[in-house]
């Protein structure tokens, strides 16, 4: 198995250099003048200045040297001072939010951490149970609802689907709020005596022992899971089954019953860790899912997170912004998938042991 | 045609397949699955070659007609070396030597017809053109014993016998004079085998064909081969007539595997013994130094794994590659 | 070998395909006795197998339904048991080995947890008692360093040692009987011996009764003391070993055992063959199935499906003319 | 076996009978048995007809659009717009402006002389019935080329990749991992907002951005299919018998590789239109008033806290979209049953 995670691991790199470079590539589409924007907080209108820009930071050379100062930023020869580089961290700056693009991570990505949190596990839960038992009960009742639902939770649009729930849970009666948190609770956040733990809102308001403050928090959350969550139940759902009926349907599934175990231990003993293997791989494509949806829930509720921050910067067309946080979802995509890939290596012996 | 006239030669073919493993993929090492076999088939024959799943019967047979690249090695058809052929004249001598394969359902292609299965031997070749092809389809046909008013038909509306057929009139079309048939009747059920057995000895006495028919059913071999060659882990152990291997077995895995073959007959059980050999064959990517049947041997020494025997003509025709062939030990067994 | 221990009488089962019902079993009926080994001989799609997993009730339902029969053990009728029950008899009185050792064990599982599991379950084992069991049955059916090779997981076998560890796991609860389905099919011919060498020396240290499934007359030879003959889903012919082998009567086993090549023969003979192939089974056959290979036909077997009687002490045979003399039976 | 003497004679000259006595339809001759049972697969259970009967509404909308709306100006692509006022209007609202000329089913069927707005208006008075006609128009024709141009990519690359194997087929596999590591929604759009400065607002930056981010499960399919029909005895059996290479590539190993990603290619078209529209909700793409779902559901973004005052802005674009994708999932899924690995091989 050593060989199996290092061979991962080296694919890491290979990753990060293949998302840098498409994410570049893309950049590379607009002209200089575009680009300087980069580098600058305030974007000048002196053409003169552009053109210092340029030269200063070689917008016009060959693909590769802008790449790698892209990478690694430019130290200014005198003070020393690193400039851009998101290897550092530095990923430009928003000309929308007026502020440097790694700041808007900080502010958003706890919010849609916080989400997720909330979508991930009862999405796993629901949606294996929900495919078990539609493989156990095949063609009967269960299988066709779940099977009927699955079809329509694939359909079903995440803005459509959101816009009906707006529509219904909080313009006809306020049950539940687009947003991120109230005004109250933003003023107890940022007033200090509210202890931010870990800056998921939900969480340190259970650790601050404010209940108030977690029901406001679910609040604005309960309609972004709910949409999040449909969908990804459809996907979990229809694989878990067909993966499950496909083991029930292996020799040593027979075996099992020819020892004469009772079906529920035929089933959760040996089927189920058998069929679980390939819902493991599917864990990581529907994490990509997941940061992929939150870009249109988030922008739907309102809900302050890393996707709003993207539709909103590419409704507006600044480029910096968006490639800025597609290159940190990028970073996060390839890290959970590497953890999903060697969680697969310790459930499969035949890995484990190789 | 004279008896002895030499159709196929084959020197100290080897076939490795490369394993790579590791961080980086490096090639570490190789399965040898053929690892240095030499033997002759004359005009008219029909040689055996006999073994168990991974010795490298079937990896012998492809590599002799170039569909793997050997390792080493040369095969010889007639005076032409095969082995030194580059792609466009090897796939000309591919008229005159053929293959047939192990499953019946795998080998055919589902969406061609009969007609365009059997055909396309000939349209490779240009040995037939419009009309003719159809009756050298149908003539075809005919000489496997199908009826050619099916050859608009498709392979799956075909039971495994007959499909067999249709593999083997493909294989007949360009009328080839050497024919490799690997394990042809294995995955056929054993009221059709004998239905197939009987075509290949009746095709050979019609078209002077040669056969290397490749099994793991040592009396089916027996029963339609002149002589037999015994595989064990990429080589051969032994090479003989086929009455002189089955009475007078020499080496110990050719007398096990003998002994194992389950005998339709109650009878003989109770006046013979088997013999059962220990454990499971060794890994071809890493076989056994010296003799390579050593580690299963019942009369194995010390010596044995120290170089490999040479494969020897221990009486006229009868070959083996075993240290201990004329030991009292092995006499005795 | 006195008493009887499993009588079955008029199986059917039968399984719903995208085509239509496929009649697998048509009016299966056999007895087999204590310590007797029978071997149950057939091709393809006969119905062999699906008959034994049917007296289990392991056949998947649905596709598959019995439709009719009784299969009577030690005075109780398995196909009219419960769910419950019939999990007290499978794996404890009765077990099964199967075909393919490569996909039968639980490949996620370890052998030890795979086969402390029976042991549990009908002996009611602890956990170290089930463990020390094991190695001991690992070590009977002849596995080396067995208490250290109880945490490896199914891959690290090989396929022969699978069929080992299959069969010490059939044998852990001393069933009575012992389905057998095929168990040296997948496996090479010094596999097999090795495998059958096995059978037959537990057998004669355990005395259960074997049903023997294969399509292999050399093996059965070798092992069985009965043999069943199936066609179409029947039984054609039975009788005992040597009996079936030196007399066969029925056109279709005479036509199996002829198209054998016979090792000790000398010279070339041309096989003897069936023509045409096995009835696919999409009706149930009204008449004898093999009525459209068969050499001996009469206008008879093409309208009536003839029965198996005895036409001596240890000698059935389903067939309406007497091969033999070639004219048809009274 | 001393009864061997009294078998009658006869030997191997019989013709043996096919395998069964089922009539071989020629649409199954022609596709050959695997693709046949996938095809009429699909037209077995009640759900995939269904999918079928909504894809055929749709399409005979699409063809029939201006008959069914007749276009007002020049482009009938735009919405007819009914004013300028920012305050929706709801269904049956009298039609003041650009009153479009009224078709022949219009007064048989509603009883009424004068247009009005069917399904309401949306914010700057544009007809929501109109957007979502002639909006068919522009799903179809989204659909067909994204999924025609991504197929075209993933086979191609795929087939290199599993032709050529070795170093080219890592490479080629490898950008494949790299494009599918990114989440594809927020790609396209990342890429659409880079690509509408240089292209302008229309179709064209959201079409190429889903090209590019869409060809991976293609050419992964076509790939991992090529290597299971290349490792067939049957394309050994063509290599024994003297068949060139370009002839094995081209009879043997592509006509059996190609259905199932044909197949799934053909109803991917659900997936890109929703992901089309998902764009055009966010505000990249098509200039406003372009007859457009997801443009029309994205004027419901202003007014979600009167949404249940103007529900009709969500509810009949929405439905439309919802049942327009439907329609190629319950084909989809009956397709993936049919295609299920372990349905394989059985007939």
């Amino acid at each position: 198995m050593t060989n199996y995670i290092i061979r991962r691991l080296l694919l890491v790199p290979v990753l990060l250099i293949g998302v840098t470079l498409i994410i570049f590539g893309m950049l590379q589409l607009l002209g200089p003048v575009e680009r300087s924007a980069l580098y600058v907080t305030d974007f000048p209108k002196n053409e003169k200045q552009i053109e210092g820009i340029i030269k200063k930071y070689g917008l016009d050379e060959p693909f590769f040297n802008q790449y790698w100062r892209w990478l690694t930023g430019v130290e200014d020869p005198v003070t020393g001072e690193r400039d851009g580089g998101i290897l550092y961290g530095d990923f430009g700056y928003s000309r929308t939010a007026s502020q440097e693009v790694i700041g808007i991570i900080q502010n958003r990505f706890p919010n849609t951490v916080d989400l997720a949190l909330w979508t991930v596990f009862p999405m796993l839960s629901v949606g294996i149970w929900m495919g078990v038992k539609a493989a156990v009960n095949q063609n009967k009742f269960f299988d066709q609802a779940a099977r009927i639902y699955s079809i329509i939770g694939t359909s079903f649009p995440t803005f459509v689907f959101g816009l009906l729930l707006l529509m219904l849970l909080y313009a006809n009666n306020q049950w539940f709020l687009p947003g991120k948190m109230s005004d109250w609770v933003s003023q107890l956040v940022y007033s200090g005596e509210f202890k931010q733990y870990t800056k998921l809102l939900s969480i340190d308001a259970l650790l601050n022992l404010r209940f108030d403050v977690f029901w406001d928090a679910m609040r604005h959350m309960i309609m972004p899971i709910i949409t999040l969550s449909y969908i990804s139940w459809a996907t979990f759902v229809r694989v878990t089954r067909s993966s499950m009926l496909e083991t029930l349907r292996m020799d040593y599934v027979t075996t099992a019953r020819a020892k004469g175990l009772k079906e529920n231990d035929v089933i959760n003993k040996h089927a189920r860790p058998n069929a679980m293997l390939p819902v493991v791989t599917m864990m990581g494509g529907s994490i990509v899912g997941l940061l992929g949806g939150v870009v249109i829930t988030e922008t739907v509720f309102n809900y302050p997170g890393i996707g709003k921050a993207a539709a909103e910067a590419a409704s507006q067309l600044d480029v910096v912004t968006i490639l800025g946080l597609a290159i940190f979802t990028g970073f996060i995509l390839i890290i959970s998938n590497l953890i999903v890939d060697i969680l697969y290596a310790f459930i499969d012996p035949r890995v484990r042991l190789s | 045609m004279t008896e002895n006239e030499v159709l196929i030669q084959v020197d100290d073919l080897k076939m490795h397949f490369p394993i790579y493993r590791g961080v980086i993929r490096r090639q570490v090492g190789a399965v040898r699955a053929v690892d240095g076999v030499s033997f002759k088939i004359h005009r008219g024959e029909t040689l055996g070659l006999v073994g168990e799943s991974g010795c490298g019967k079937s990896t012998t047979g492809r590599t002799m007609l170039q569909l793997y690249q050997p390792t080493a090695g040369k095969v010889f058809y007639e005076d032409i070396e095969l082995t030194a052929l580059k792609n466009e004249p090897m796939r000309h001598m591919r008229k005159n030597v053929q293959m047939i394969f192990q499953d019946p359902y795998a080998s055919l292609n589902p969406r061609m017809t009969i007609r365009d299965i059997v055909a396309e031997p000939l349209v490779a070749f240009g040995t037939a053109s419009g009309k003719a092809i159809d009756e050298r389809v149908r003539e075809l046909m005919g000489l496997v014993k199908l009826d050619p008013d099916f050859m608009l038909r498709y392979p799956h509306e075909f039971s495994g016998g007959q499909r067999q057929r249709i593999g083997i009139a493909r294989a007949l079309a360009n009328n080839p004079s050497f024919i490799v048939c690997d394990e042809p009747i294995s995955a056929l059920d054993v009221s059709i085998q004998a239905q197939v057995i009987n075509l290949f000895e009746d095709l050979q006495k019609e078209l002077d064909l040669t056969y290397l028919f490749i099994a793991h059913d040592l009396s089916m071999v027996r029963h339609i081969s002149d002589r037999v060659a015994v595989m064990y882990l990429g080589i051969i152990v032994e090479l003989a007539d086929r009455n002189e291997i089955y009475k007078n077995p020499i080496h110990p895995y050719t007398k096990a595997l003998l002994s194992a073959i389950p005998v339709a007959d109650p009878d003989f059980y109770e006046t013979h013994d088997r013999i059962v050999l220990e454990g499971d064959v060794p890994s071809p990517a890493n076989p056994p130094s010296g003799c390579r049947f050593r580690t299963r041997c019942p009369i194995a020494e010390s010596y044995c794994a120290e170089s490999r025997p040479e494969f020897k003509e221990v009486s006229p025709g009868h070959f083996v590659e075993c240290f201990k062939w004329d030991h009292p030990d092995n006499k005795r067994r | 070998m006195t008493s009887e221990l499993l009588n079955v009488q008029g199986l059917e089962t039968q399984f719903k395909t995208p085509e239509g019902i496929v009649h697998a079993v048509n009016g299966v009926g056999f007895t087999l006795k204590e310590g007797e080994t029978l071997g149950v001989v057939g091709e393809s799609g006969c119905g062999k197998s699906v008959s034994m997993l049917s007296i289990l009730k392991l056949i998947p339902q649905p596709p598959g339904k019995i439709v009719a029969g009784q299969a009577m053990f030690r005075g109780q009728d398995l196909l009219q048991m419960d769910n419950d029950e019939i999990r007290q008899v499978r794996g404890g009185q009765i077990s099964m080995v199967f075909q393919d050792p490569m996909t039968s064990l639980n490949p996620v599982m370890t052998i030890g947890k795979q086969m402390a599991e029976p042991l549990m379950l009908h002996m009611g084992f602890n956990k170290v008692q089930a463990r020390d069991r094991s190695v001991e049955l690992l070590e009977l059916v002849g596995i080396p360093r067995a208490a250290d090779r109880l945490k490896d997981y199914p891959h690290q076998y090989s396929g022969g040692m699978r069929q080992r560890v299959m069969i010490a796991m059939a044998l852990s609860c001393s069933p009575q009987i012992l389905i057998a389905d095929e168990p040296t099919t997948a496996l090479d011919v010094t596999i097999q011996a090795q495998i059958v060498e096995l059978v037959i020396r537990l057998r004669e240290e355990l005395g259960m009764a074997i049903i023997w499934i294969t399509h292999d007359l050399g093996v059965v030879a070798s092992i069985a003391h009965r043999v069943a003959v199936m066609y179409g889903g029947f039984i054609i012919e039975e009788a005992s070993v040597k009996e079936l082998y030196a007399n066969p009567r029925h056109p279709y086993t005479i036509g199996l055992i002829g198209s054998l090549p016979q090792i000790q023969a000398q010279g070339r003979k041309r096989l003897y063959s069936i023509e045409g192939m096995p009835p696919m089974l999409y009706q149930k056959p009204r008449s004898c199935p093999f009525s459209p290979r068969c050499r001996w036909v009469t206008e008879r077997c093409r309208n009536e499906n003839p029965l198996l009687e005895s036409i001596n002490d240890n000698h059935k045979v389903a067939c309406w003319v007497d091969t033999v003399t070639g004219s048809e039976r009274a | 076996m001393t009864e061997m003497t009294t078998i009658p004679s006869g030997d191997n000259q019989l013709l043996e009978e096919t395998k069964s006595d089922r009539k071989i339809t020629w649409l199954e001759r022609i596709l050959g048995p695997d693709n046949y049972r996938i095809v009429t697969g699909l037209f077995k259970t009640p759900a995939s007809i269904i999918g079928f009967v909504l894809i055929l509404i749709f399409i005979l909308v699409a063809i029939f659009a201006p008959v069914i709306a007749p276009p007002v100006g020049s482009d009938p692509m735009k919405i007819p717009r009914d004013g300028f006022s920012g305050e929706p209007k709801g269904p049956g609202a009298e039609w003041k402006r650009n009153v479009p000329e009224i078709p022949f089913w219009y007064t048989p069927l509603t009883g009424n002389e004068e247009w009005v707005h069917l399904l309401g208006t949306a914010q700057g008075q544009y007809d929501i019935f109109y957007g979502i006609i002639w909006g068919t128009r522009t799903a179809f024709q989204t659909g067909i080329i994204v999924v025609v141009a991504t197929v075209l990519i993933g086979v191609i690359l795929g087939s290199i990749a599993a032709y050529y194997g070795g170093w080219v087929d890592n490479l080629i596999m490898r950008i494949t991992d790299i494009f599918m590591t990114l989440p594809y929604i927020m790609m396209a759009l990342i890429f659409s907002s880079v690509l509408t400065p240089i292209l302008g607002r229309s179709l064209w930056p959201p079409l190429i951005a889903m090209i590019t981010f869409g060809w991976m499960g293609y050419a992964r399919i076509i790939r991992s299919d090529i290597l299971s029909i290349k490792e067939r005895d049957f394309v050994l059996a063509a290599r024994a018998s003297g068949v060139k290479n370009g002839r094995i590539l081209f009879k043997h190993i592509l006509p059996n590789a190609i259905f199932p990603t044909l197949v799934l290619a053909s109803l991917g078209i659900g997936d890109v239109v929703l992901g089309f529209a998902a764009l055009s909700f966010l505000g990249i793409g098509t200039e406003i008033g372009y007859a457009d779902w997801g443009q029309v559901l994205s004027f419901a973004r202003n007014w979600i806290t009167v949404l249940n005052r103007y529900w009709f802005i969500v509810v009949y674009p929405g439905l439309t979209l919802t049942f327009f994708v439907m329609g190629w999932n319950l084909v989809g899924d009956a397709m993936r049953d049919v295609l299920d690995p372990r349905m394989r091989g059985k007939s």
